[in-house]
């Protein structure tokens, strides 16, 4: 099984409509090839999974600013003027869930959870619409796994079976991202041979990689 | 009454400082907070947690000195001390709402005296989004608002918060240029008061009621 | 109908490898369902899961070449592949439970006519516990249990389990040394009978209905 | 902070009657010194929190023999033959749990969570006592936290502060275990000064390690 694609190959994955996981913190550790080639390919009506929606001119904030997307699901916006603009103007749906939330909903996702229990968000508008259950007098949230069609990663040294390792502050919501698609493209930083990468170093295991490109 | 733009600053996060002990996981939010890191006491080790995914977050990396892989959580260059360790948002976030982080540092749009959070959105106006604030504030063992005491001359210490709340009745204590202020069951007790600052001026810059400890001291800075 | 010990072992496990497709993450119970590795068909390259933390589980170390701290997930020592990765338990599960498993292969107490799967504890006599065995079957793409067809001559394959099961209605396949069976909505289908056995043989040592599939194949082993 | 001791100031921190976490499938990565200090203590009435009982001679399975434990809490004691003696003759409490939801109970322990959904036994036994709660037309489990007051972890390599590195199929539940105990106790096989361990080598952060032995 080859999985070393061209970026063109990947991009057949990409669908219009899709919901689409891209790992990254304020645009470090997303794949700035593969955004970009969105973008040239002109994908729309994407349902982004983000940590935030970055810079408008760095990771998946310049998918808001060219509008490949039509809904967010994000922590914070902060950053890009561009999504405060256009969610004002009902352009763009924004949904906004607490950081620690949005990484227990897409763990769920890859680990077959139902959901999970938070205390994050009682007493706040987070809980509208959402199920409160009481555990040992506490009351708690019940948050629902959040999946993807396609994940799109990025890693810094990534072998040619799919085994990851994220360097430093990169790791950040790939690992989860990468357990919770559908299919998983991931852009090599550095692209090495089987077996380079040491067994208990690997960040990300390959049986969740469809694609690698570079 | 301190006037100076830096003055106060410099009042609030000295005197944050001070609330780290030795030991201490912390958390600085980004703006002032962060400032926090400058002033710890001698002695004490603390370790700083940058929600993006690292303990051990070190100083701000000299021009050229940058490595690419390592920002804080505001995507700035940063850098790690001598045994920091990295990991993914996910642990990350099993620190902060898993109770391991003692101590979270952060500014408020507004904060009233049941201890209820104000600091991520302006409806209709400004909507940064929580980012991880929501988290932090339920997780950590302490949460300290650090903030100017007013906005524009209005007051932020309230009787009740008007903006959605980042969380419920999760706030210990406000630290302003104008004193310290614990939240406890009783309503807000102000312990300190900063210096050059009469309790008039502070009772009068504070819609919530204040509860004058008995022991009131003067802030130490 | 087979007598012999080891010819129904390799019958089962030489059927079973022919289910595994290139590229499929296995998982094999300990027993019987491990030597399903020695009969991997040429071309196809699967990668096997132990989940006490690893995917790539090599083949058994020589002696006097063990890593005392690689075993699989029956404490023996075991070695790994090129291009195995190692994890933690919550990892393991999150692979075995959140559908990343493509097979999984394990023994069984009893099965029956909807799937269902006993294999964990005989009330009062063998409570070894389920171990993982519960979330493999409930998490696996598809469920193969791999068994001599009776036990001290009394039938496994059964109209309703009697034992306290390991999950409910997740059993895909059933491989005998007497042949394979489907479970279907409609109830099992034999669709494989094993060489020299007979129809009648299979049907008398299986309490369960089986529905004889019309293009009935002898199993290929 | 030195958190470098003795076994004998280490077990100071376990007394009678408590909850104890220990790392290690079937005595794999499970810190043997660590247990035969606490049988020498003679310390009574233990609820085990572990993947396994292990072996008579081996991990945990030695406080079994040894009667240090009341009860377990475990997914399998199939290797061991004198827990099954002791739960049949009611010298012991058993209370087994799947191994993943075991996984995701200590997890949720350590990560704030107020429980976790599992499909994980529906249509068991494991469903008794236990709400179930349906979503997207689907039947989960809701399983709570489990929480130790002392943990106790096998480290590979352990450096002075606390971080941890586990070499291959050692890691396990160490890393679980150790996020959900109020004192967590790490046993290092190799101890290395500060800075040996690469920050993105390392497995367990020194924020969950408060004491350190060799």
């Amino acid at each position: 099984m080859n999985k070393t694609k061209s970026i063109d190959q990947a991009l057949e994955y990409i669908k219009d409509g899709m919901t689409i996981a891209v790992g990254g913190f304020l645009g470090v550790g997303t794949p700035e090839k593969l955004i970009d080639a969105v973008i040239a390919k002109g994908v729309k009506d994407i349902t982004l999974i983000c940590n935030d929606t970055a810079f408008p001119d760095k990771g998946v904030g310049k998918w808001v600013v060219n509008k490949n997307v039509s809904k967010v699901i994000v922590s914070h916006i902060g950053t890009n003027p561009e999504t405060g603009r256009q969610m004002n103007s009902k352009e763009l749906i924004v949904d906004l869930v607490p950081q620690g939330t949005l990484a227990e909903r897409v763990r769920a996702a890859g680990a077959g959870l139902g959901g999970v229990l938070t205390p994050t968000g009682i007493g706040t508008v987070i809980e509208e619409g959402k199920q409160k259950i009481n555990v040992d007098g506490k009351d708690y949230l019940l948050e629902l796994p959040l999946k993807a069609d396609v994940a799109l990663i990025k890693g810094s040294i990534v072998d040619k079976k799919g085994n990851i390792y994220y360097n430093k502050s990169t790791r950040n919501f790939n690992t989860l991202m990468a357990t919770a698609a559908e299919t998983v493209i991931v852009e090599a930083e550095k692209l090495v041979e089987i077996g380079e990468i040491d067994p208990s170093d690997v960040m990300t295991p390959s049986i969740f990689v469809n694609v690698i490109v570079e | 009454m301190i006037q100076d733009k830096d003055r106060k600053r410099e009042v609030i996060v000295k005197r944050v400082a001070k609330e780290l002990k030795d030991g201490d996981l912390v958390n600085l939010g980004i703006g002032m907070p962060t400032l926090v890191a400058n002033y710890i006491p001698e002695g004490v080790d603390i370790l700083l947690q940058s929600e993006n995914g690292f303990v051990g977050l070190g100083p701000t990396p000299k021009p050229g000195e940058e490595d690419k892989d390592i920002v804080n959580a505001g995507a700035q260059p940063a850098s790690h001390v001598t045994g920091a360790a990295y990991f993914d948002s996910g642990m990350s976030f099993a620190i902060i709402r898993g109770g391991h982080l003692d101590v979270t540092v952060l500014g408020a749009l507004q904060v009233d005296q049941q201890g209820n959070l104000a600091n991520w959105m302006i409806p209709g106006k400004m909507v940064p989004g929580m980012g991880g604030a929501m988290d932090l504030v339920v997780g950590a063992k302490k949460v300290i608002v650090a903030m100017e005491h007013t906005a524009k001359g209005e007051p932020k210490i309230l009787k009740q918060c008007t903006l959605p709340l980042t969380a419920a009745g999760q706030v210990d204590m406000i630290v302003t240029e104008m004193g310290v202020l614990n939240v406890t069951p009783k309503g807000l007790v102000l312990t300190e008061i900063a210096p050059e600052t009469e309790l008039g001026e502070v009772i009068a810059m504070t819609e919530a009621e204040i509860i004058v400890a008995d022991d009131l001291k003067v802030m130490e800075v």
